[in-house]
């Protein structure tokens, strides 16, 4: 346990900063979130050239080519945290696609996709749930058919959040539909500007469309879209699925979050006493601070095991399930030491930040549900954490023809 | 002695709740929630039709003379329908305050049809960002918050916190200041007075109506959520029969089964806590304070719990609008925050009791 | 709804008040448990013939032959309970094995049995939970072979609460060991004093033994001490066990429970201030009283469903899991505001009633765990009460062979 | 940067764990609790010879020198293996306060072996039943209690709340009080003193002193639930697949898979929370009041869920004395009171942040 950083790394959280106070002109405002503007990508540029993106990708796409190193990568994240600049471009071209193709790509589409993607010039989004298709995703019904050169596809996607400014979409489709589940499907690259696709936005719960469902009819792609075999890509997805679970909950955001609860708390009165005041709101805001520094901590453990190239265990395994619920539960209390102000919306007048809490406490149930749900996430706890036994199959005739 | 609904009341569930579910069906709530007036006026007409509007109404004005274990009854189904209605303010709190002054003169002015009362309670609760009224002669000055029923309202029922009172909405002095809230199947306002002309309330017991008229709005907030709750729970019950993952209905999944059947263990006791806070109203007043505060706690939290658990259960598609779930989620966080928040409510249980000064 | 008592009710109140008054110098105390005690046996003769206990058994097998009317039992237990004297003796045998052997005994078992056991000089453990048993008590293993006119009997019972000082066990064993799992069960009675039985006192988690093992080494009983046929004794026990999960969660002991932790969070003070002023103690209070009034009338509907002879529902089914968890929740905020005085135990010097709440904290939790655990209660809500689906069948060739 | 245990601490926690493991498994402690003081003895000996007791005394009285966090290491193998020792108390918390006053005489003393201290701290934390010590000259009055390490101690150190002082545990003037708690496996006293005599620490900070000895004391016992809590999680996995009901294991049905699931997710982070805070003791000395606190609290929530839970996956054996679960759900429950429940823990770290007055 040592928590200083040695000479090496003094030394580049120096150069970092030093290069983010000589840049700090060029970089966007962080807020924008407009995925093509120039500044922005002339920012992802400069990124590039000084490996502050895409820093452990190879050269020749592109990358700057380092050595992994965990805690590098953490101490870029905080310098550009504390600078209040955005760091490189991200989202799931750059953090599922490239990693997919530099593992089982061709070297054409190597070539073709990773640089501009990691130029952020290509968008990508993913095409994986469908309606029938959530927890268990392996029940994809999106269907590939070959006729004479192309692929030809029809069927549903859903939760595909970029899809309304995507240039390119990657995909599982079922090409064997009389293969076992897991082993008819394929993992194929789709341009969104194929005709026959169609975007729609879907609204959630929070009142916004944070999400996209994209139909596809009789959609043309050619056969060499393809990563991987035919039927294999279930393990093309799967090689990627776990590099998502670990980009989400990061710890200290959380206690970011809880400071901004307990800003709230001494600002907001009622009958003219500040709520800090009221001992079962602040019993609740340090119940959750306790939660919010043990997740920090595990957060630094896993940047350790991360550098240290050492499996991360249940501390990795936990991260999604723990952290969703910590900031649901923040939300909540957010929102319960507003009282009836904490119900206010939108543009109404008195909201606080547009009802940011409320959009919180769904949007944060959103992702407890979504992305491999509570419940699968306790099933992968137990089983790969602890080595419990699977559920036994059952004995349906359905399942049977299924498995 | 019967702890149960007697054939009349259940009758009186059954028409309203026959009705709603036509009327009041979620294509035509999601209409109103997009600013469609017609469902509210449609609703009014023909809740006014059944009658039951003036559920609490005393006989001499022409109303049924029930208690409020019956405007409960409605409310519930009310909540369970996400329906469009000032039912809670105008024809319960605002009526058991009038009813309780004996106020015969306003009675029959909303027993017309002429008067439709609009409340503001919140200022005897616990007052935020300096709301509060002063009524000086027959002037009222001031801020009314999260004033409820604004959807109908020709008038509204306010509280100095000492004195119940009656302004126009139409009249001089009154700036309406209409509030957004998660829960769009409701109107609320802000009102800020200047000097509005006052008609305050007959009898001088105003202290009494206002603590009837604010136990009977937290009894039916209660009801409101154990409808909403009840639907959401049996939402979650048949989506977990019908959608298959994994080749199996996932409500053969005992992690499902457990989450439907900690809701139900949670909820069914609500329904008896809600039935009898609401007799206790009318008929047992020792009990009236404390049972109304609660049923408006318990009910809350159980309720929070029903909606996150449902949402759950129904995976991906309860977190987007395409079912509408989140219409019932929403309008039990908001039942949970109006007339005083889980907490809040709990605390003047304590005093009630003399657990606390 | 009207909660008041039509004349007829309140009559018989007043009946059960002067019963009570004029004999009043017969009660034994109330908090004497002792089985055998002549005074109690004594009580109970003066109960049984004036109908306050076994109010509605037959009159040919010693009861009082009333029709069974809720209203009337619920009035005669509160009147028992605000004069503080103890009601009639209850206990498996007369609550568990009497209404079994009405429904399915013969005439001799009937005639044999049931007098005795309601006067309570006949006293009865069952016999049904083994170590391998628990929640799946259809795999009982104690068997019961025929041997000339006696079955001998081998094996092992556990959780058997009264065995130390019983007359008679009914008893669940295999007898058909190559049936079907629920066909090769009977239902047998057990004279306790037959030689090869042994009861050893079962120590729990809390310290004293408030359950005991049973083995059984060759014990030989008559050939005509089963009730129901052989292989039906899964049947005759279901019979029966529905009337066991009625007897559990008492909502007027959960409020009478709340009024004594209130006491408590008066009389106990942290430097110099009362408990009670304590916020979130409070408030935690309040919450599980708002919890504890919705069980209590949750209770008071059972007892309207009953007299009116209707099926419980929903509002059945959830008392057990419901009560044993308010009560465990009302024990850890009595611990919680005791501090650390909280934790002393038995006779320590500053025990507050031999550290009651902690028994009750852990005894409770035996009640959630125990007589169908808290998983089998959310089983049984679901598919009975919400007519959810059965868990499919697993394939591992085990279960098919046990199916 | 380096956020884990370096291999030297691995190997102390390995070694402790490997010796008590052997040293203190269940049968010896069911005679402990029985009565047979040999195991806390032996036990004793045994560490000594492995050198730990002093893992917090200065090198220059021959101790080794090192940390909170190696201390934590220690008390957690304690805690898992329910062992009977006054380590938190006579060389945790005692030693910290001697080693911030910098009294090497007493220091000295328990290094030769020849004084082992109970440590009472109650009454800077929060007194009840009339506790509190007043010093005058140099005789002590008044009441200690929960008095903690009274298995093996010569003398007490205790606090009036603003000096530290030692008393001899067989000098005049002391009144010892067994209490008898649900944890068997340690013990506990209270100490009634009619002007006994007291020997002050040396140095004028014992303010800082009794501060750090708190907070040292409060990161042990979080270490201690955390090893006791761990071992249960453990047991429960080993028994849920060893267990079959209905012809499966029980660790397949998702019930009992998620209970474990979710011990495991809320008990890991606790391991770095208490590594953390354990450090920061003695590293990061504006973090140690408030991460000392928020381990404290924190673990001791999760140790009571993670107790029952594993005692509910145990079904009715968890609940027997036969496995002997409850060592380890009492141990947990008795760490969770002591220096301080969890309320008034989190309320101190209110306080500390300016949150609170």
């Amino acid at each position: 346990m040592d928590l200083n950083l040695t000479q090496e790394y003094v030394d580049f959280r120096a150069e970092v900063e030093s290069f983010l106070e000589a840049h700090k002109d060029l970089a966007p405002n962080r807020n924008d979130r407009s995925v093509r503007s120039e500044k922005r990508l002339a920012w992802q540029q400069i990124l590039l050239a000084n490996g502050f993106a895409a820093r452990t990708h190879p050269k020749q796409y592109g990358g700057y080519g380092a050595e992994p190193d965990a805690l590098k990568s953490r101490i870029i994240a905080e310098a550009f945290s504390r600078a209040k600049m955005p760091g490189g471009i991200s989202g799931q071209g750059i953090n599922m696609l490239v990693p997919t193709l530099l593992e089982l790509g061709t070297q054409e589409q190597k070539d073709t996709y990773i640089k501009p993607t990691l130029e952020g010039t290509m968008v990508w989004c993913q095409g994986y749930s469908e309606p029938g298709a959530g927890s268990d995703l392996a029940a994809v019904k999106t269907s590939a058919v070959v006729d004479g050169e192309d692929w030809v596809i029809n069927g549903q996607k859903i939760w595909t959040s970029t899809a309304q400014f995507a240039d390119m979409m990657f995909c599982l489709v079922r090409t064997e539909p009389d293969a076992k589940k897991h082993q008819g499907i394929s993992y194929i690259l789709i341009d969104m500007k194929t005709p026959g696709i169609e975007v729609r936005p879907l609204m959630t719960m929070t009142g916004y469309a944070e999400f996209n469902e994209v139909f596809f009819t009789d959609v043309r792609v050619p056969l060499h879209s393809m990563v991987g075999k035919r039927g294999e890509g279930w393990m093309v997805a799967n090689a990627t699925l776990t590099h998502e679970r670990g980009m989400l909950g990061d710890p200290d955001a959380a206690l970011s979050r809880l400071n901004s609860i307990a800003d709230i708390m001494k600002q907001e009165q009622l009958n003219g006493r500040s709520l800090m005041e009221n001992d079962i709101y602040r019993d609740r805001l340090v119940q959750l601070q306790g939660e919010a520094y043990a997740m920090k901590m595990n957060g630094m453990r896993l940047t350790t095991l991360a550098s240290q190239k050492k499996s991360s265990g249940m501390a990795g395994l936990l991260v999604k399930l723990q952290g969703c619920e910590l900031n649901h539960q923040m939300a909540e209390l957010a929102i319960d030491v507003m009282g009836e102000y904490g119900i206010l919306y939108e543009d109404s007048p008195f909201a606080r930040d547009r009802g940011m809490w409320q959009t919180h406490y769904m949007f944060d149930l959103g992702l407890i549900i979504g992305g491999g749900s509570a419940q699968i996430q306790k099933n992968i706890i137990s089983e790969r954490g602890l080595g419990m036994p699977r559920e036994p199959k059952p004995t349906t005739p359905a399942a049977q023809k299924a498995n | 002695m019967h702890f149960g609904l007697n054939e009349d009341q259940t009758m009186l569930q059954d028409s309203v709740g026959r009705y709603l579910e036509g009327a009041s069906e979620l294509a035509l709530v999601r209409k109103f929630v997009d600013g469609d007036p017609a469902l509210a006026a449609d609703l009014q007409n023909g809740l006014m039709d059944l009658g039951v509007p003036f559920v609490l109404m005393p006989a001499e004005q022409g109303g049924l003379g029930m208690g409020v274990l019956e405007a409960a009854l409605i409310q519930e189904a009310l909540g369970r329908n996400v329906s469009p209605s000032p039912f809670t303010a105008a024809y319960g709190m605002a009526v058991m305050a009038l009813r309780t002054c004996g106020d015969s003169d306003w009675l029959g002015r909303i027993a017309s049809g002429e008067v439709v009362l609009g409340v503001g309670a919140t200022e005897a609760i616990g007052g935020r960002e300096g709301a509060g009224l002063t009524l000086s002669g027959d002037k009222v000055s001031g801020r009314a918050s999260f004033v409820m029923g604004a959807e109908a309202a020709t008038h509204f029922l306010l509280t100095t916190g000492e004195q119940l009172l009656i302004v126009e909405r139409s009249s001089a002095g009154i700036e309406e200041v209409a509030l957004t809230t998660i829960d769009k199947t409701r109107h609320v306002v802000n009102l800020d007075l200047d000097g509005a002309a006052a008609h305050l309330l007959a009898g001088n017991n105003h202290g009494e109506a206002q603590s009837k008229m604010i136990d009977t709005g937290r009894v039916l907030l209660a009801a409101d959520t154990l409808g909403a709750a009840t639907m959401m729970l049996e939402k979650a019950v048949a989506y977990s029969k019908d959608r298959e993952q994994f080749n199996r209905p996932i409500g053969s999944f005992q992690a499902v089964k457990h989450m439907c059947a900690e809701m139900a263990a949670k909820l069914e006791p609500c329904r008896s806590l809600v039935w009898y806070a609401a007799y206790a109203q009318d008929n047992v007043p020792e009990e009236a304070g404390l049972t109304s505060r609660l049923a408006k706690s318990h009910v809350s939290e159980i309720g929070k719990f029903v909606a996150r658990t449902s949402t759950e259960v129904h995976g991906g598609m309860g977190f987007t609008d395409l079912l509408g779930l989140h219409y019932w989620f929403k309008r039990i966080g908001a039942n949970r925050q109006l007339l005083g928040g889980p907490q809040a409510v709990r605390e003047e249980a304590a005093q009630l009791q003399g657990w606390v000064a």
